[in-house]
């Protein structure tokens, strides 16, 4: 079946998207994003949780904790 | 047909209150009959053909090497499957390990049960303690301390240096768990094909698109979520969490539905919770009431996640002050956002520590607060409302202002009554998420869809309000559908923005019909439409002409009309103070605490439905009496075993808990919508734990304020 | 939970009959449970504490509940007598103490189905009890985890080796009536004080809480007051959570007054003490006068005296200030 | 017996641990279970004088709101169960929040007294007259009760109201004058994490004055 996701823009080759956090790191704030988020303060607010979309956990595939600090390129489990 | 009329800009502003209808008024949630006559549809309540019943099975300990044989669990009569959801180890006590689905909810209990575990002990943590200390395990591959911050300001030296008084205490707040009613889940309606409906308790309908899609290898725009009515989120429902994801891997591999509605013990390991918070203080006060130096040091206990926290000094103003916090990472599921996160623990140690500071003075609590609350624009608000609770509840008659009263049994009394004060700050306000679709169409139904959820906070009565009050119809004349992702985006419901975000966006639909109407009503009587109005369900003409709404609907177009809104920043704003009051009774012989009174005043705007905010502001003094006087996750730190995952012994408060409340609503200032979901939530528990002292001179430092406690306190103060 | 095979006998006879196998007569080899009104015993199969591969359910056999006069203006009950049932019958009296003592155990929803002798036979509320995963002295195991441990709601009084306090409400309120109880098995009945009915761990099998074996059943209990017009009572109950909650301490307080001096006294404590807890001594110090003066003075002394054993643990010191107040409470209202 | 105090709990303290068998925790469950499976019908039923023994899958008959419907339990089938995933179609009003009789949201009338459902057997409801939140009032047509707590604003995410509206229903059924006090103990043992115990209390009061009428 014909999806839309084959673009390659979701998958940020397309260079828009110069968010500096994995694709799969979500917080609360996250949900608010009226884009991409750049800061850490686009993703943070007070209660300072952060799970992983690909684990649902709060833990990365890779068993560290997940937080934006960390959930960057060079993390084995990073996404774009 | 879609229409995009021009509007008047001024028309894009809350009516003045003698012209609101419904807006304003107290309206009776359009969901209620529902609700009370158990046709509400909630997402554990989904019932469908050939639907299969999982459940997951936990670790019992905080981290464990994980063998499983599940050949028993198989063996079960009615088990469908049996699977491991997790790696060669756990991380956190009560992981989810295995899932067991089956035909019935009997057999995937006993499944569960059946699944034999054999858990070989890791090194653990799960205090603060344990995490810190140097030989601890690594909760946290990068190291157990996350996240610390230092704030200063001013001069430390020199204000402790003109303080009278110095306070040096630790005052502790347990971990709190959000207790849903409905607890997290989702069934998941998929038969096989390229298509499935995701029915999910969640606090953000789009949220049920983030995860299952991929989980279902399923295209985005063949998933469609719902959620109808939600069991409660209190911040814990933003994500589908594990017990989404899992609940649609099943649904993929077996082609059925799946009903995964985590059990209750599940529900009180692996949903998240509020976290709990340990903040040594030193603090010094001259003798007019001012804090001249603060120092505080906290960590955060949140579990696998940050911890939250407001910071100190919180809400007053302190000159000179350096306040540090961490998290401290442990074996035990994050916290995650919990009605305003962080605030009731930054709340509680500030309100605590200004009153031994006002004790330690002599000065009276109010005046105590006030000398810390500058004359200024912000704070003023606050010194109005702290003294208008201050007089609710009777606080110029009290005996006891800047000494606690007695703490004996003698000459016949038993009972001693106190009083305690805190305030509170929350931003609120709207986010431009909201897309709102209004329709009308030729037989005068007036539809108003948008994917938002109601949480029980009375979204859904909302939309048709905002809506019937821009045609002058009433509330039962609008069809409000929400919940659902075929829906215009919504806003999730969190950090008291639900409100904000989502009335303008109504009210802008909404207004862009009347427009359009007024338009069709123009052009088919030949006036000019700028002098066209709707009132009472019609379109006023002039001259005493009134064309009928079912009349002004018969216009349209055979497939009728359709006008989408969006976010208006005008008609919102941001910004909460509140102060909150509370009156206790101490028992002196049993050291029960029973709050007599509570009083509340926020400010948040216009109260769109002040039915609905009494009963959020009440509703957030209830949870405040029940954290302050009752809860408390136990875990035993020697074995790493939980203790109270269940309501029995994780006690909620109940009916005999609740005080008489008095509820202010501090609209004055005609602030457009804010939202007021959190703010009422903060100031309860320091207001409850002064008034313990206030009343009998104990002061718990260490949450929840349990009679146990309090009756040692009173033992020592007879002692001493 | 488990599927079991589900008896239902119409007489106590019958009942016994089905529990009359083998295993059953040990506790730790039987597989059939009497079933009343299961407000516990669900409970615990629900959480695998319990997986009897049977439920003799005994609470529609017919003359097993109800009340009756017995002799000398004595009270039986049957053994299924719902606490519902209780609530409302005394508001004054001898007996007022066990319509109190059933008003404040667990919901009207849990009352409606409850029964007097599950009262009593009920299993401790201990928080590592009810964990599966701590395998206590209870269970088999060979420690008590709350000793060490969290022990807020554990025993003061008559603890070691197991700390658990005992649950029950009705069992205070029954003691401090001099009740009797009466067992049926298949070989007969037989009937003996309650006081004897229950255990300390130190002196019975540390896994159980009173002398019932899984082969028999409760069949009713009687008070065994002498004179029961004479008789006053009254029960006071501490819990942490108002009207829905198991005690922190209670007092169930009786006695006799004859020409206005107290004659004769019970004090039976309940949430204290691995069992109901008589406290003979502390009953002696309350007679005499019931001049306020007087009276107040002897409360407090036989408030010490009841304590005068108290061994708390950890976190559970506070039991002792409040179970001594409310003793006196009880005294004071009993006595106004 | 280990005294805690003289040992500062940590991690590798292994002081309590004894069930752990040096940190393994060998199976914390029972054998296999052998039975028969699938979805047959295994009712066994042995009936004498004086006892009847039922196994397996029971056909009974359960009186629900005035009607007779037709169910297949087990033993095991709470009346919770019965009425939320055996019957069809499903009464899903009554809730399952605690499933240990500790919040009331499964409530139903028994012969009139309230019961948490899911401390409740379903064979224990057989030939009894029960009534769940379905048997009260319609949406369009709804009982005093129900009507009071709309008017009051007595719910907000709803998943307790139920509960919360069959205590009160059975209470003013049996005390039609209940006071305040009557009222909060017959809804003492039902849970609202909403906190919208105040509403209810005036819900409770307003239903009182049109019962009592």
């Amino acid at each position: 079946m014909e999806t839309n996701r084959e673009d390659g823009a979701a998958n940020g080759t397309t260079g828009l998207n110069k968010s500096p956090f994995c694709s799969k790191l979500r917080t609360k704030k996250y949900y608010f994003l009226n884009g991409p988020a750049m800061v850490e303060g686009d993703l943070l607010d007070a209660s300072n949780d952060c799970w992983c979309k690909e684990t649902m956990q709060r833990v990365g595939p890779d068993g560290v904790v997940v937080d934006p600090e960390d959930c960057q390129k060079g993390r084995g489990c990073y996404n774009g | 047909m879609s229409t995009t009329p021009q509007q008047n800009a001024d028309e894009l502003a809350w009516p003045a209150p003698e012209k609101r209808r419904s807006i304003g008024k107290d309206t009776r949630r359009i969901d209620g009959p529902a609700k009370v006559t158990g046709m509400a549809r909630y997402s554990h309540d989904v019932r469908l053909p050939g639907m299969v019943y999982a459940r997951f099975v936990t670790c019992a300990l905080p981290a464990a090497a994980i063998e499983l044989d599940l050949t028993a669990a198989l063996a079960v009569p009615g088990v469908v499957e049996v699977v491991r959801v997790v790696g060669d180890s756990t991380l956190y006590l009560g992981q989810p390990i295995a899932a067991v689905t089956a035909e019935t909810p009997e057999a995937a209990a006993e499944g569960a049960r059946a699944v034999a575990v054999t858990l070989t002990e890791l090194p653990w943590a799960v205090t603060a303690e344990q995490s810190l200390a140097p030989d601890a395990p690594k909760v946290n591959p990068r190291g157990n301390i996350g996240r610390e911050r230092t704030q200063e300001e001013g001069d430390i030296e020199a204000g402790f240096a003109a303080s009278d008084a110095i306070v040096e205490a630790t005052y502790t707040i347990p971990i709190q768990h959000h207790s849903c009613l409905e607890t997290h889940g989702m069934v998941v309606d998929y038969r096989g094909g390229d298509s499935a409906v995701i029915h999910g308790s969640v606090q953000g309908t789009f949220a049920l698109l983030d995860g299952p899609p991929d989980s279902l290898g399923l295209d985005a725009s063949m998933v469609e979520g719902d959620v109808q009515h939600m069991g409660g989120g209190f911040g814990s429902k933003f994500g589908i969490g594990i017990e989404g994801k899992i609940a649609c891997e099943i649904a993929k591999r077996l082609g059925r539905p799946v009903h995964l509605m985590m059990d209750r013990e599940t529900e009180f390991h692996a949903s998240g919770n509020r976290s709990g918070n340990s903040v040594t203080i030193k603090a010094g006060a001259s003798k007019d009431g001012v804090i001249q130096a603060l120092v505080a040091d906290s960590n955060k206990l949140g579990g696998l996640s940050g911890g939250s926290y407001a910071g100190l000094p919180y809400v007053y103003s302190v000159a000179n002050f350096s306040s540090t916090s961490r998290s401290v990472y442990t074996n035990t599921d994050g916290n995650r956002a919990f009605r305003a996160p962080g605030h009731p623990q930054a709340s509680f140690g500030m309100e605590s520590l200004i009153d031994e500071l006002a004790y330690a003075i002599g000065k009276d609590l109010v005046e105590m607060r006030l000398a810390n609350l500058p004359d200024d624009e912000q704070h003023s608000v606050w010194r109005r409302q702290l003294r208008r609770v201050a007089d609710e509840i009777g606080w110029n008659e009290h005996p006891y202002k800047s000494a606690p009263g007695p703490h004996k049994v003698e000459g016949g009394r038993e009972y001693v009554e106190g009083i305690g004060f805190g305030i509170s700050v929350w931003g609120g306000g709207g986010y431009p998420s909201c897309e709102v679709e209004a329709r009308v169409d030729r037989e005068g139904s007036l539809i108003v869809s948008v994917g938002v959820q109601d949480l029980g906070t009375g979204s859904r009565t909302l939309v048709a309000m905002v809506a019937a009050d821009e045609f002058g119809l009433e509330v039962h004349q609008v069809t409000a559908r929400i919940g659902n992702t075929r829906f215009g985006n919504g806003v999730m419901s969190g950090g008291s923005v639900t409100t904000a975000s989502l009335a303008p966006a109504v009210k802008d639909a909404s207004n862009k019909m009347r427009a359009a109407l007024i338009a069709l009503v123009a052009t088919n009587t030949g006036k000019d439409a700028s002098a066209l109005s709707f009132a009472d369900g019609g379109v006023i003409v002039g001259d005493g002409l009134r064309v009928s709404w079912r009349d002004a609907c018969a216009l349209c177009p055979a497939g009728g009309l359709t006008t989408h809104g969006v976010f208006q920043k005008a008609l919102q704003s941001s910004g909460v103070h509140g102060a909150q009051a509370a009156r206790v009774r101490i028992d002196l012989v049993t050291g029960e605490v029973k709050v007599l009174k509570m009083v509340a005043i926020h400010d948040m705007g216009i109260a769109l439905n002040p039915m609905a905010v009494r009963s959020q502001i009440q509703g957030a003094m209830v949870q405040a009496v029940s954290y302050a006087l009752f809860e408390e996750r136990l875990i035993d730190a020697d074995l790493g075993i939980a203790l109270n995952p269940n309501f029995e012994s994780y006690r909620l408060a109940n009916v005999h808990s609740i005080p008489e409340m008095t509820v202010i609503i501090d609209d004055e200032d005609g602030r457009g919508v804010i939202g007021i979901g959190e703010p009422p939530a903060i100031p309860g528990i320091g207001a409850i734990a002064g008034a313990i002292q206030n009343a009998c001179g104990v002061r718990v430092r260490d949450m929840p304020l349990s009679p146990t406690k309090i009756l040692i306190g009173l033992e020592e103060l007879r002692r001493s | 939970m488990k599927d079991f095979e589900y008896i239902q006998p119409e007489t106590v006879e019958a009942a016994t009959a089905a529990l009359a196998t083998k295993e059953n007569a040990d506790w730790a080899t039987a597989k059939a449970r009497v079933f009343g009104g299961g407000q516990d015993l669900l409970g615990e199969m629900k959480t695998g504490l319990e997986e009897p591969s049977a439920l003799v359910n005994v609470k529609w056999i017919q003359g097993l509940g109800g009340v009756t006069q017995a002799d000398g203006g004595n009270l039986k009950f049957g053994a299924t007598t719902k606490l519902r049932a209780l609530e409302g019958l005394f508001s004054s009296g001898a007996f007022q103490v066990l319509s109190e003592a059933a008003k404040t155990i667990g919901s009207p929803q849990i009352r409606t189905q409850a029964t007097l002798a599950g009262n009593l036979c009920q299993r401790p509320r201990c928080l590592y009890y009810r964990r599966p995963e701590a395998k206590c002295l209870k269970k088999g195991g060979d420690e008590c985890f709350a000793y060490g441990g969290y022990n807020k709601f554990n025993a003061i009084l008559g603890g070691g080796p197991s700390y658990i306090v005992h649950p029950s409400d009705m069992g205070p309120a029954l003691m401090a009536l001099d009740a009797q109880i009466e067992i049926s098995d298949s070989k007969g009945t037989t009937e003996m004080a309650l006081d004897d009915f229950f255990t300390l761990p130190s002196d019975g099998d540390v896994t159980r809480e009173n002398v019932l074996r899984p082969d028999q059943v409760v069949i009713s209990l009687r008070t065994g007051l002498d004179t029961p017009s004479e008789w006053r009572s009254t029960y006071l109950k501490f819990q942490e959570r108002d009207g829905f909650d198991f005690a922190l301490s209670a007092v169930a307080l009786s006695l006799r007054v004859q020409n206005g001096a107290i004659t004769d006294a019970r004090i039976v404590l309940g949430g204290v003490a691995p069992r109901p807890w008589r406290c003979r001594e502390a009953e002696q110090l309350l007679l005499g006068s019931m001049e306020a003066a007087s009276l107040a003075k002897r409360g407090a002394a036989a408030a010490d005296a009841a304590l005068l054993g108290a061994e708390p643990l950890e976190h559970n010191a506070y039991k002792v200030p409040l179970t001594k107040g409310l003793l006196q409470r009880a005294l004071r209202q009993l006595t106004a | 017996m280990t005294d805690r105090t003289n040992q500062p709990p940590s991690p590798s303290s292994l002081s309590r641990r004894a069930f752990l068998k040096g940190g393994v925790v060998a199976s914390l469950t029972g054998a296999a279970v052998a039975g028969p499976n699938g979805t047959e019908s295994v009712s066994v039923t042995r009936e004498s004088a004086i006892a009847t023994s039922l196994k397996g899958k029971v056909a009974v008959t359960l009186e629900i709101n005035g009607a007779a419907r037709d169910v297949s339990v087990e033993p095991r089938t709470t009346l919770l169960g019965a009425l939320r995933d055996h019957l069809e179609p499903a009464l899903t009003g009554t809730k399952l929040v605690c499933d240990g009789g500790n919040c009331g949201a499964c409530t139903v009338l028994i012969d009139g007294a309230p019961v948490a459902s899911c401390m409740t057997l379903a064979l224990d409801a057989v030939g009894h007259n029960i009534r769940t939140i379905e048997g009260l009032g319609k949406p369009d047509d709804l009982s005093v009760v129900q009507e009071a707590f709309c008017a009051e604003d007595g719910l907000m995410c709803g998943f307790c109201t139920p509960g919360f509206v069959m205590a009160i229903t059975a209470e003013l059924e049996s005390n039609p004058r209940a006071t305040l006090d009557e009222l909060k103990n017959s809804c003492a043992g039902n849970l609202c994490r909403c906190g919208t115990y105040p509403q209810i209390f005036d819900a409770a009061v307003r239903a009182a004055r049109g019962a009592s009428k």
